[in-house]
């Protein structure tokens, strides 16, 4: 389903096969921790999506290779209202006058997030964060005591509202260490689903939460909705060793654990020559 | 979701539309989805439960032609225009059958489509303290303000099967705009399983997505789009054409009389192949006299990035 | 306040007051159960008033007077969605293509409702009804037992939204008799608030309820929120006993019972000559 | 509630904002009234309690020019482009005083308004289940439905003492139409006891009841219009002027820099009378920069009556 289960281990130097059919084409060299890498990743997740609601940061960016790569027909809504943008630059930012002119439908915020996101209609949410942990909460809120924080971090965002009712979650993580995936999150601001159900009596949300995580050093899925993230995939050059020492918890590896195709010398082109010119996101 | 959803209304009617199921044809005074009931009507649907704030001459016609057996509504009359007779006949007389009612005020009814819609287990609202309605009708029910302020009335989600609506334009994939009095369409678009938006004109996409502001029910709500030319007559389509206010006034005594109201559903809906049909017996001088000049809007801009 | 309670009891010629200051103008000799009369009388009701919301019937006909004598900068507002409507033509009902054009707003009905109604903006809710009782209790849906009525009649509609939120209620009566005016409605569609008080427990509404009925032999004013409706004037030609005697509970009569000015011509001609030309309510 | 409520910005801020009020300037992204705040910041207000869904630089600059103590919010970043660091100084190392916060997600923050604009004693919706946020905003409660799905989490309502919104244009009564992303604008303006709307452009009644659909705040809810052009500055204003990103990165170093941050507020709002001269300072130049090319919208019909 997803382009990194079909990709073989090893460092093969054909890429991704959901995208060249077995075509041999150019792969770029950029590292795993490049944004480059990372959004090409993120992409890849979207392939045969038909509805992505793409968060403040990196995910913008992915989204944007995605309309211009593996998913020309993914819809992008926004949490500013955006229904179906076709924007002609790079937005930067969700609220970017580029993603409305010219989109399908620029909805009231209560109709967003009220009909769209709650009412079901959102297969993926894009979203960054500061922490994920092993059961896929996720912070955004502060680093230590939330009373007096050592980091005060951006909040929730739409982001906990998102979480209850898109189908499913990816997170794109700048970070791969036991800080950012700790065994549990310093702050819960967007629960897991099997967070949600220790609340008893509670409506459960819809949302299957957490099912991706992206990191500069591999790919942790979350197959079960009431499951634990696992090793799918490590970046080409890194152990799975590597991986597993640096999360924060005793984290299962799959049997089938792959590596990641390398992004193609076109995505870091597009990124770099045709999206994000002003270098906002590919820092 | 993209990609034409085009069809004839008699498609995407055989498609969405199944004896028993939960309907709802919104449109407020405006818009009434005429054409669309008109082709239940021809498709001789059953035991229907329909769902809109105010019923109006299409509920009244969609009864006597038989295709409902319950009615979810805010409002029991033909607004300015007095009774609607078989509504009357059902409730008060049973005859030919009692109509099972389930009733609201309109902003009950309305918020029964915004939880529908934002799939919220309740809404409240501050009508009813002191109403007989609740009592009427054991779905109101109240909850306590957990702020103190005592206790509030709520209504359920209504979730229809399929929602009906008509509008001025839509794109092929069914971004769908309209203006003027644009009633519960979006809500009851979005708290349905499927929807079919009737539209004046199938229009470009750039057209829609010159003014996404005016789009209401985006694509993906949508699981069929027709182009029905006059859709909503006798009812109105701002800036298309006028309210055809004589013929609301001539079905009082239509409707006053089952005899001469089958009659009317036979020789109109069932005497005419579709809504072009329709429209053609009742013939273009008709028509003439509900032509509106036109108003524009005016344009504005959304701009474009330099460079 | 009211063009009313300014006015002298016994058949002056001169008309409204507040409409004339004074000057002797031609008074209009159409009985007080015309639709005419009615209309002008509920008309001069909205003298001063910011804020109408028109329902369905009668109060139409009346506001488009209003806005043509005693108040030309008052805002209609409807059910529909319309705020601040500039009608070029009369309204044949609360959702016609007249309204809409060249108003101020078009809103959708959840702000309409919500914002401007439960907002608390509407000054006057203006209102027709099959029953209303002693103390403004309005009945708009059954006639008989609801189980299986006499007469269906048109339910809530708005108007059980309208009494709620609205600072008050006017309403306009075609008839005067103990079945449209009895002690207690059949049915309650749209309480008073001293039956809303009743519910204990429950979030008061903030309206005061119905503080003035029309109707063909005069005018019923309940004051005080927590009081009923009792005789404030009598129309010309009526007596205070006819009134009394077709009132369904013991009508209290006010010390200073007023006789009702009648319309003028010029309301009687606007009416019929520039309002309702296809004679819709004018019955 | 007719008549010309066109005044100053000055007027405006000195009638309607005082110390300790409850204020609210909203515009998601979009639209942020920037001119209205840096006269907030002119005019020394002090002890405010400020709500925006994204605080955005707008709140770090009324931070450190110490008008703000207390925050109602939903994001605590500024979009795409970072840290603001007033923000976090005070919640951080409470430098150079504690700030209160009270944090919401965005719908939870927009669904407040919501009740307030309705008088609604709370607003349910489906967020927050298994999260913490609920232990750290104890206005954050639950209510059981009624219909038997368990418990859900509401908000209560938000009434500002004044909401200050930015729009394209508005009459001189104060129906104000906005296009693009339309945030939580009209919400907030409903909740509030007093509302100014700041606009590019005032325009004739004849230009805003020619698309009456585009009137998101109608002149009853607002008690002064003041035309700023280029008062979102340095956000934007759909189809006028673009967002100036440059600014927004250059204020991540100022902002970081506390003695830098509070010369910046020296010399470009108390060294500048007001916005116009605001805008002068910034220069022709800078604002070219920021145009945009024209996208219309193109026009639609309301139609008129005939005969």
């Amino acid at each position: 389903m997803t382009a990194d289960s079909s990709a073989r281990v090893g460092g093969s130097s054909t890429a991704d096969a959901a995208i060249t059919e077995g075509v041999t084409v150019d792969v770029s060299e950029v590292p795993p921790h490049s944004a480059e890498f990372l959004a090409t990743v993120a992409a890849r997740e979207l392939a045969g999506r038909h509805r992505v609601f793409a968060g403040v940061g990196l995910p913008t960016l992915a989204v944007d290779l995605a309309k211009r790569t593996v998913n020309p027909g993914v819809e992008l809504v926004y949490e500013s209202g955006v229904v179906g943008a076709h924007p002609e630059a790079m937005a930067e930012g969700i609220a970017d006058s580029v993603l409305v002119s010219g989109s399908e439908a620029m909805l009231s915020m209560d109709a967003l997030f009220g009909y769209v996101l709650q009412g079901g209609y959102v297969d993926v949410g894009f979203l960054g964060a500061a922490q994920v942990d092993r059961i896929g909460n996720i912070n955004t809120s502060v680093i230590g005591d939330w009373r007096r924080p050592e980091v005060r971090l951006p909040g929730s965002g739409g982001a906990s509202d998102i979480i209850a009712s898109a189908r499913e979650i990816v997170v794109v993580l700048r970070r791969h260490d036991p800080a950012a995936l700790p065994e549990e999150v310093d702050f819960c601001t967007s629960p897991s689903p099997v967070r949600a159900r220790r609340q008893d009596g509670f409506h459960q949300p819809q949302g299957a939460g957490v099912t991706t995580v992206i990191t500069p050093l591999g790919v942790l899925r979350r197959p079960d909705r009431d499951g634990e993230l696992e090793l799918a995939a490590v970046h080409p050059g890194v152990t799975v060793a590597e991986v597993t020492g640096n999360t924060g918890w005793d984290l299962r590896v799959r049997g089938d654990v792959a590596e990641t195709p390398r992004p193609r010398t076109e995505d870091v082109r597009l990124l770099r020559e045709e999206i994000d010119t002003v270098r906002l996101y590919l820092r | 979701m993209t990609g034409s959803k085009v069809t004839t209304l008699a498609e995407a009617v055989a498609a969405h539309v199944r004896d028993g199921m939960t309907v709802a044809l919104e449109g407020f005074g405006h818009l009434i989805p005429f054409a669309a009931g008109h082709e239940i009507i021809r498709q001789r649907r059953r035991d229907l439960t329909m769902c809109r704030m105010t019923p109006d001459i299409l509920t009244d016609q969609l009864l006597v032609a038989g295709c409902v057996s319950r009615l979810v509504a805010s409002f029991f009359a033909s607004g300015s225009a007095g009774s609607l007779y078989e509504i009357r006949r059902r409730v008060e007389q049973h005859d030919p059958a009692p109509l099972e009612t389930e009733e609201y005020s309109h902003y009950g009814m309305y918020c029964r489509y915004e939880a529908g819609a934002k799939r919220l287990p309740f809404q409240p609202l501050l009508s009813y303290v002191g109403s007989d309605l609740p009592a009427l009708n054991p779905r109101i029910r109240s909850v306590e303000s957990p702020y103190g302020e005592g206790r509030v009335y709520v209504v359920p989600p209504l979730n229809p099967d399929v929602t009906i609506v008509h509008a001025q334009r839509a794109d092929a994939n069914g971004n769908t705009q309209l203006w003027g009095i644009t009633g519960a369409q979006a809500p009851a678009a979005y708290a349905a399983s499927a929807v079919i938006v009737t539209v004046e004109e199938v229009v470009a996409p750039e057209t829609v997505r010159a003014d996404p502001n005016r789009t209401l029910i985006p694509a993906h709500a949508v699981d069929a789009v027709v182009e029905v030319p006059g859709g909503a007559h006798p009812s109105y389509a701002q800036g298309c054409y006028d309210r055809d206010s004589a013929f609301y006034r001539e079905w009082t005594p239509i409707s006053r009389d089952r005899e001469r109201a089958l009659a009317w559903i036979d020789e109109w809906i069932h005497g005419t192949a579709d809504h072009a049909g329709y429209l053609a017996k009742l013939g273009e001088q008709r028509w003439d006299g509900l032509r509106v000049a036109p108003a524009p809007s005016g344009s504005v801009s959304y701009g474009r990035r330099q460079g």
